[in-house]
């Protein structure tokens, strides 16, 4: 909660320094304030506290992923700098709008009402609508944001409705006493429940861009300005997720049947989809859409192995997930800036001069992959096991086969970096401090593969 | 107040329900059928009504508040919504030229 | 005794390694030497294995350690001296250091000396465990060991593609032989669970004569014989053995190692003897090769082809008389075929040596004047060969004769005009090289030399042999003393016991007959063959059925076509057409497959979001409608 | 304690490598290394021998940290592998002496090749084995992608791509048996040993750990990729895929497959048997008219490994026995083959078959003992391999007479090939490249030693490892 009011505020301050045309203090401001919510979102650790009649729910789970998210809008901040080299003013806007985006996002990972979902995801999407359009003289960029506003709000429409349904039925839009209802009924379910649920469900799936409302995705992602994918690709999409596992989880999981097999048709089509079509794509940052997509899949895998082992693994794997994904857009970025493609030459022999980066890159790539001994391995291994736990085998063996495709695309830029002879001749150079958060990302990606089961077991 | 709970329970639950219904898919319909940007806002404007309109019945048939407070959220929501759609359309108006959707064909593949 | 039997083969090993490793920078003389002294160390050595073991009845066992040892199997490096061994022994080393004096001064030119007595050394060595092994798998290490030295020896003067074709080509025949050899050696261990040879007989001479899987071993054990002692199918490489140099010719190709396969089967008698099947098949072949080889021999006009043709002829005959079940015959035609092949060898290759490397009799003609000593050494080799007493040759034939007219007129008849031949084609050597008018191209070639005497001693020893080696056991016309058969006894009477033929001994006529019939021929086919060639101009074309068996039988022409063509083209539709086409064509198709559905699957993102709206709304109905309805 | 340092060791020295600190020092650390973790080895050994032949192990559980106990054991099977890696290693390190692959990244990859190799050897619990078995792939990979010849990319990819699809069909079986375990489930290889499948159940279970192996090994027709990847890649990574890294899909053929899917390798060995051995008999005949020496290689050892399988696949404990033994030998003799290769390459810059000749005239002793290798590789009698390929056709020829005899033709085809490659690189007239052929350098010479070594102390006194052994293959 504290970290919810620290956030907003610092955005509030933000605006503020940007109404008085200073750009300074900006990121300073805001690094400490990330901080400061990280360290405050820590308190309260295992004591599960309810605020405004269990409208926010801080308890572990909560708490875990909002640490992450926190952690990871920080690592954006600190590639902002570098992506927005060439802009003169404070862009306090942006700043702004990425903290209140991050807000929604940490609303919904502890929503204790529907109510707060809604409010969450909606804060969440607005202000992701304006970031995707936030350059604004780009085309692409606007075409991206309309794309995402269409879709989102029509997909957001649905979920409201969804809402709606549930709510006639149990007559309360508060979890718990929804659960206590599926309990009472789970004999006889009305119909108009399981249909509101299927709507939420739907509405969730597409906000995590998971086939078959994944189509949004490729085109946002890449028509967006690439920070602003780096974002929605991570934050977004993991705040997503841990929304609609605590949905599910907390309200629905005695009713497993009602949604069951829809979402494991949706896991399936996604994981295939999402590997399949970036098996072809040349465009690198499409490629890293359609990785995402992918990983909703897995990551749905997660919400259908509904159990308490689960959301431990969940958030290992979207830990791992955001890790590589920010590390391989970062590296990306930088590329960008060089060569002003995102085609995959851009990376040809980017070993040679920026070591680093390749290193980096190519760790974040191998993780993705899943590909031991990284932490991508440990998070694709501890879900297929709690997932194969509960007699999920013919799914897990679709995601193996899905991680066994996606390989190929995943090497090429290694490749690229490592085998083939670089086009430029100097060294991309990048601060300090880029460098350090890159190669801190790289050995986080190792060091949580070596540990994975802190993790695990945190919640 | 009483009465008026009393009044809006003399018609049946299902008649609600039904009418939202119909309404939310006039909503998707128009969102489908129409390529015009302006219209297909307005459809989705539609589709979130009916949802208040559902939520207000329940609220009301239950006795319950916490739908029509729930209500007043959408309805801020929804003019946020509005307000971003439009800057949009104007941006991309200025790029493009026009509001029709099928315009935006930049980025495919 | 152990000990001696250990030094046998420490000795040659040792000598291989010493020569071997210095050859650089030992000097060309030395290693003739040492190899030498090795090989004369190792004869003084079997001789007292050899009195030993003839004195005492008992046979020398030497164990040395385990070779191949786990669970319940045990294949022992372990040697055994017993009298067919020792007799081998002596062969082996006498005839080797003869051979080995004899090559000092033949090879005294070449600059690969040093290489080449390291290899004779070797050779011997292997040969040894060939002789002393106690078990099968140790003999099929000398087996293999001496294919090897062959394989090198053939093939020594190396940069001559053709001498390396027929060093390759005899290991390979040998090779099939060994295969052949390898499943007999599982077959035995399956049955008896053992590859002691004692062992293995003892359990074998309980078994039922006629036993399907002694059939099946012995058959097998066969092939491998056929392989190294150059039998029908697989003789062909023997001939085109003859592109070593002569003293190689003459140990291994003659002597010595050619002769593994009679061995083996005499160590093995108890199983072939249980086994009639095999015996006959043997006979047969054995006839076959003998009558092809002679046949052949009597058109050849390469004196070193001419005498290995006879030496495949030779082996045939040992052949039958192993099928005849008279393996001491066998073991005594060996010996005394040893001593006078070895001789014609090394006198062919006084010869050539003569004629600085002349190998075509047409070229030649009236060296008896020009290289008398060989000439007389040639002269008694060809008599002991052709069976002409009182030389060795037709005391062990005589054996031979004996046992097929045992078996049966026709056999008899058959046996001896294989011996019959043998005098044709040596009488028409001898007459065409030593007394026909020399060639024009002889004249021309003034600088005709004997040979050293370190060449020629070495053949007058060989000469004596072949001289007096047939006494050791005189027909049963004129003593009752069989000497040779008596010492051998104690290895072959239980096979003989086995055998159980009726001992119905030929009446006194018949054993006239075989005595004298063929020495009238003998002296009938002399007569006509020195007019036949020496006073031939030249030797004419062959042609017809001739030029049949100057090209021996097509033999080779036939492997090639049915054998080595097809197995190159077959390895070339391998190669290019299903490891390239069919097998990787799939397993790249697999991989554009999957690219090819990434390519059409990005296709379904169009861009158009009207499309992507008409996706959503469908696939939600499609999901409401199977959820609610079904 | 040894077992940590065996893999602690080449992980470390691999990752000061990556540093690049040491400059042109890399080859010497290298090799200094990896000859202290062949010592490390021997020790082991001793230590291994010494406990009578008690399984050397390691076990931590620590699954509230990794959430994978750490279980590794060293029995008999394992120490010859570790044996073979280790006596190989510094071989293949000394052995490069090409400027253009004279790189720190490149000993580091090698090093840590090493370590995931041991890993995959030693270890005892199935996802442990599973990520050693991934991370071996990518040195390899990246050795073949980055220094290897023309269109390496398009290679090396389809050959990552192609194991990687061969491991992942293992990683579903693992998975799936983890299934079948007793809860709680557990990964450690006794859970795996002790579930007694019944046959429907092996039956899948065999095709995936077999699909996986195949490839790995390679097994015909599973090897498509491993001419071309043997052809681009530099020597060192032919070596290291040759030498060790095919016999990691034969050790998971003895780890896995018969232990739990015995009743198929008892019951189904008509399936496939005949298409191991079609294998052995198509590498072989394919090698006689390979016109290219390093592709010859590949389809010898293609030939070898073949029976080799056929020797663990036969249900005899002489024939796994032997094939055992065959899997050291095999990696000796091939390494050796390789040697010899590269020798000839360096010196005249071509390995046309045709186009090479008279070299034993030039270089005898390179000749004496590229001869050596050639007899090992015929498996001749005192060399290593004889023992080997002997108890395995016994074995097979006690399962199934035909398959023994059939497999018993590479015997003649062994020798038409190898005598014939022989005959054409080594003798006759010296051709255009050959001429002025350097004989073997000291350096070179020491190369070979270890090679020479195991080929005659293998050949001659093989019982200390089969007598070693025979408590493993019960």
């Amino acid at each position: 909660m504290y970290a919810i009011i620290t956030i907003s505020i610092v955005a509030i301050i933000v605006l503020f320094f940007g109404a008085i045309e200073k750009k300074a203090p900006l990121l300073p401001v805001v690094y400490v304030g990330l901080s400061l919510a990280f360290i405050l979102n820590l308190v309260g650790w295992n004591q599960s506290v309810h605020y405004y009649n269990e409208m926010y729910i801080a308890d572990n789970f909560s708490i875990a992923f909002n640490g992450v998210l926190i952690f990871t809008t920080l690592l954006v901040f600190i590639f902002a700098p570098v992506y927005y080299k060439p802009v003169k003013r404070p862009l306090e806007d942006i700043y702004a709008l990425i903290l209140f985006a991050l807000v929604g996002s940490l609303i919904m990972t502890a929503f204790g009402n529907l109510l707060m979902l809604f409010v969450g995801i909606e804060t969440l999407s607005l202000s992701l609508y304006i970031l995707a359009g936030s350059k604004k003289f780009d085309p692409n960029s606007n075409e991206a944001a309309m794309k995402y506003f269409l879709t989102g709000s029509f997909a957001s429409g649905f979920l409201l409705f969804g809402i709606a349904l549930l709510y006639g039925a149990s007559g309360s839009m508060n979890l718990e006493a929804i659960k206590q209802y599926v309990i009472l009924n789970q004999a006889h379910m009305p119909g108009m429940l399981t249909i509101g649920l299927l709507l939420v469900a739907i509405g969730m799936t597409f906000k995590i861009g998971a086939a078959p409302f994944h189509f949004w995705a490729p085109d946002v992602y890449e028509g967006s300005p690439t920070l602003i994918t780096t974002f929605m690709a991570t934050v977004g999409k993991v705040a997503a997720i841990a929304a609609f596992f605590r949905l599910m989880s907390s309200s629905f999981a005695e009713v497993e049947s009602i949604w069951k097999l829809t979402l494991t048709i949706f896991a399936v089509a996604t994981i295939l989809i999402g590997n399949l079509s970036a098996f072809y794509q040349d465009n690198v940052k499409r490629m890293f859409a359609y990785s995402g997509i992918a990983h909703a899949g897995y990551m749905l895998i997660a919400v259908i192995a509904l159990k308490q082992q689960a959301a431990g693994v969940l958030l290992l794997y979207s830990m791992s997930y955001t890790i590589a994904t920010i590390t391989a857009f970062a590296v990306l970025i930088l590329v960008r800036e060089e060569t002003g493609t995102f085609s995959i030459k851009a990376f040809n022999g980017l070993a040679k001069h920026n070591p680093r980066e390749a290193f980096a890159m190519t760790i974040a790539m191998l993780s993705l992959a899943g590909i031991p001994p990284l932490v991508g391995f440990a998070a694709k291994y501890n879900l297929f096991v709690s997932a194969i736990g509960q007699g999920n085998l013919p799914l897990v063996i679709v995601a193996i086969i899905g991680s066994m495709i996606s390989v190929y695309f995943y090497i090429r830029p290694v490749i690229a970096m490592y085998a083939k002879l670089p086009s430029g001749t100097a060294a991309i150079d990048s601060s300090s401090n880029y460098k350090k958060q890159i190669t801190l990302a790289a050995v986080l990606m190792i060091l949580l593969g070596l540990i994975p089961g802190v993790f695990v077991n945190l919640i | 107040m009483g009465t008026t709970i009393a009044q809006i329970q003399t018609i049946p639950l299902q008649y609600y329900i039904l009418f939202c219904s119909a309404l939310f898919s006039i909503g998707v319909i128009g969102v489908l059928a129409k390529r015009n940007a302006l219209v297909i806002f307005m459809s989705v404007e539609l589709m979130l009504n009916s949802a208040n309109l559902l939520l207000t019945a329940f609220s009301a048939y239950r006795n319950d508040p916490a739908g029509q407070i729930f209500v007043f959220f959408i309805m801020v929501v929804a003019a946020a919504e509005v307000a971003i759609g439009l800057a949009l359309l104007v941006v991309v108006y200025r790029s493009t030229k026009t509001i029709d959707i099928n315009a935006l064909n930049r980025l495919k593949w | 005794m152990e000990l001696i039997s250990i030094l046998l083969l420490v000795f040659p090993f040792l000598g291989f390694l010493i020569i071997g490793l210095l050859q650089k920078h030992m000097n060309r003389n030395v290693s003739g030497i040492l190899g030498s002294a090795v090989i004369c160390i190792n004869l003084v050595l079997s001789a007292i294995l050899f009195w030993h073991v003839s004195s005492s009845n008992q046979t020398v066992q030497t164990q040395l350690f385990d070779w191949v040892k786990f669970a319940d199997i045990s294949i022992p490096f372990a040697i055994t001296v017993d009298r067919l061994s020792a007799l081998m022994l002596m062969i082996i080393n006498g005839v080797g250091l003869l051979i080995h004096i004899y090559s000092i001064g033949y090879m005294k030119e070449d600059e690969g000396v040093n290489r080449f007595f390291a290899y004779l050394n070797l050779f011997v060595f292997f040969m040894l465990t060939l002789v002393l092994s106690s078990n099968y798998l140790m003999l099929f290490i000398g087996w293999e060991g001496v294919g090897l030295c062959s394989y090198l020896l053939i093939g020594f003067w190396y940069k001559d593609h053709a001498n390396n074709d027929a060093a390759k080509k005899a290991f390979i025949m040998n090779r099939i032989g060994d295969l052949g050899f390898l499943l007999g050696i599982f077959m035995l261990y399956s049955t008896f669970h053992s590859l002691n040879i004692s062992e293995v007989l003892a359990k074998a001479s309980v078994m039922p004569s006629g036993d399907m899987t002694l059939f099946f071993i012995t058959l097998c054990l066969f092939i491998g014989a056929t392989g190294k002692s150059a039998q029908i199918p697989l003789f062909t490489w023997l001939p085109d053995a003859m592109a070593g140099p002569t003293p190689v010719s003459a140990l291994i190709h003659a002597a010595t190692m050619v002769t593994a396969g009679i061995y083996l089967i005499a160590r093995s008698s108890v199983l072939f003897v249980l086994s009639p099947v095999t015996m006959n098949i043997i006979l047969v072949v054995g006839a076959a090769t003998a009558l092809i080889g002679g046949l052949v021999a009597i058109f050849q006009n390469d004196i070193k082809k001419i005498l290995a043709y006879s030496t495949v002829s030779q082996l045939g005959f040992l052949f039958m008389a192993l099928g005849l079940g008279s393996f001491s015959g066998a073991m005594f035609h060996l010996t005394t075929h040893a001593f006078f092949k070895a001789l014609l060898f090394l006198a062919a290759g006084s010869v050539i040596h003569a004629l600085s490397g002349e190998q075509d009799i047409r070229n030649m003609g009236g060296l008896r004047k020009k290289i008398p000593f060989t000439f007389a050494l040639f002269i008694i080799g060809t008599i002991a060969i052709s069976g002409i007493p009182p030389f060795a040759g037709f005391f062990s034939k005589e054996v031979i004769l004996t046992a097929a007219f045992e078996h049966g007129l026709g056999m008899g008849i058959i046996a001896t005009v294989i011996s019959l031949m043998t005098t044709i084609y040596m009488f028409r050597l001898l007459f065409v090289v030593f007394f026909k008018p020399e060639s024009k191209a002889l004249k021309a070639n003034h600088h005709v030399h004997e040979s050293p005497k370190v060449m020629t001693y070495p053949m007058a020893v060989l000469a004596i042999l072949s001289m007096i080696a047939g006494f050791v056991q005189l027909p049963k016309l004129f003593s009752e003393t069989q000497g040779f058969d008596t010492f051998l006894l104690p290895v072959f009477a239980k096979a003989t016991g086995l055998a159980a033929v009726s001992e119905h001994g030929l009446d006194v006529q018949t054993e006239w007959m075989i005595f004298l019939v063929p020495l009238l021929v003998i002296a009938a086919l002399i007569v006509v063959s020195y007019k036949r060639f020496v006073n031939a101009k030249e030797l004419t074309e062959a042609s017809g059925f001739s030029k049949v068996l100057a090209n021996k039988f097509y033999f080779d022409e036939i492997y090639d076509f049915c054998i080595v063509k097809p197995l190159g083209f077959i390895s070339d539709i391998f190669r290019e057409f299903v490891d390239q086409t069919i097998i990787n064509g799939i397993v790249n198709g697999v991989g554009r497959g999957t690219l090819f559905v990434g390519k059409r699957l990005r296709r379904l993102q169009t861009g158009n979001v009207g499309f992507y709206l008409v996706i959503m709304v469908f696939s939600i109905i499609a999901i409401l409608f199977f959820n609610i309805i079904l | 304690m040894i077992i940590v340092l065996l893999l602690v060791l080449p992980l470390l020295a691999s990752l000061i490598l990556f540093t690049g600190k040491l400059g042109k020092h890399s080859r010497e650390f290298a090799l200094i290394v990896s000859l202290l973790e062949f010592g490390v080895a021997l020790v082991a050994g001793y230590a291994f021998t010494f406990a009578n032949h008690k399984i050397l192990n390691l076990s931590l559980n620590l699954k509230q940290l990794l959430d994978i106990d750490i279980i590794i054991n060293i029995d008999a099977v394992s120490l010859l592998m570790i044996m073979l890696t280790t006596l190989l290693v510094p071989v293949i390190i000394a052995s490069n002496n090409n400027r253009k692959v004279r790189n720190h990244n490149f000993f580091g990859l090698i090093l840590l090749m090493q370590m995931a190799l041991i890993g995959v050897f030693t270890a005892s619990e199935m996802i442990l084995f599973y990520i050693f078995w991934e991370l071996a792939m990518i040195p390899i990979f990246l050795i073949t992608a980055i220094w290897g010849g023309q269109n390496r990319l398009k290679i090396s990819v389809k050959f990552l791509i192609y194991t990687v699809v061969g491991s992942f069909a293992m990683l579903i079986a693992i998975l799936y048996l983890y299934t079948l375990t007793p809860a709680p489930h557990s990964f450690s290889f006794d859970a795996f040993y002790h579930l007694k499948l019944p046959y429907s159940v092996q039956v899948p279970v065999f095709l995936a750990f077999f699909l996986a192996f195949a490839i790995k090994i390679p097994l015909f027709p599973f090897h498509s990729w491993q001419a071309e990847t043997y052809n681009v890649s530099p020597v060192q990574g032919s070596m290291l895929l040759a030498g060790i890294m095919l016999k990691m899909g034969l050790y998971g053929i003895i780890r896995f497959i018969l232990p739990i899917c015995p009743d198929v390798v008892a019951g189904g060995s008509l399936i496939f048997l005949p298409l191991i051995l079609f294998g052995v008999i198509y590498g072989a005949i394919i090698a006689i008219r390979q016109p290219k020496l390093k592709k010859m290689i590949a389809f010898v050892s293609l030939s070898h490994v073949g029976i080799i399988a056929l020797g663990l696949l036969s249900n005899n404990h002489y024939g796994i026995e032997g094939a055992i033994l065959q899997m050291f030998s095999h990696g000796v003799n091939v390494v050796g083959f390789f040697l010899c290769y590269q020798i000839i390459v360096i010196r005249t810059g071509t390995d046309i078959i045709s186009d090479l000749g008279g070299i034993a005239s030039a270089a005898p002793k390179f000749a004496t003992l590229f001869l050596v290798v050639v007899l090992a590789n015929v498996a001749l009698p005192l060399t290593n391999s004889f023992v080997g390929e002997f108890l395995i056709l016994l074995g097979l020829f006690q399962s199934n007479i035909y398959i023994a005899v059939i497999a018993g033709l590479t015997i003649i085809l062994g020798a038409v090939y190898m005598l014939r490659m022989f005959q054409q690189v080594m003798y006759g007239p010296q051709t255009a490249v050959t001429t002025n052929f350097r004989d073997l350098t000291v350096r070179e010479m020491l190369l070979f030693v270890p090679i020479i070594i195991s080929i005659f102390l293998v050949g001659v006194y093989p019982s200390f490892v089969l007598q070693m052994l025979q408590t493993a293959v019960k």
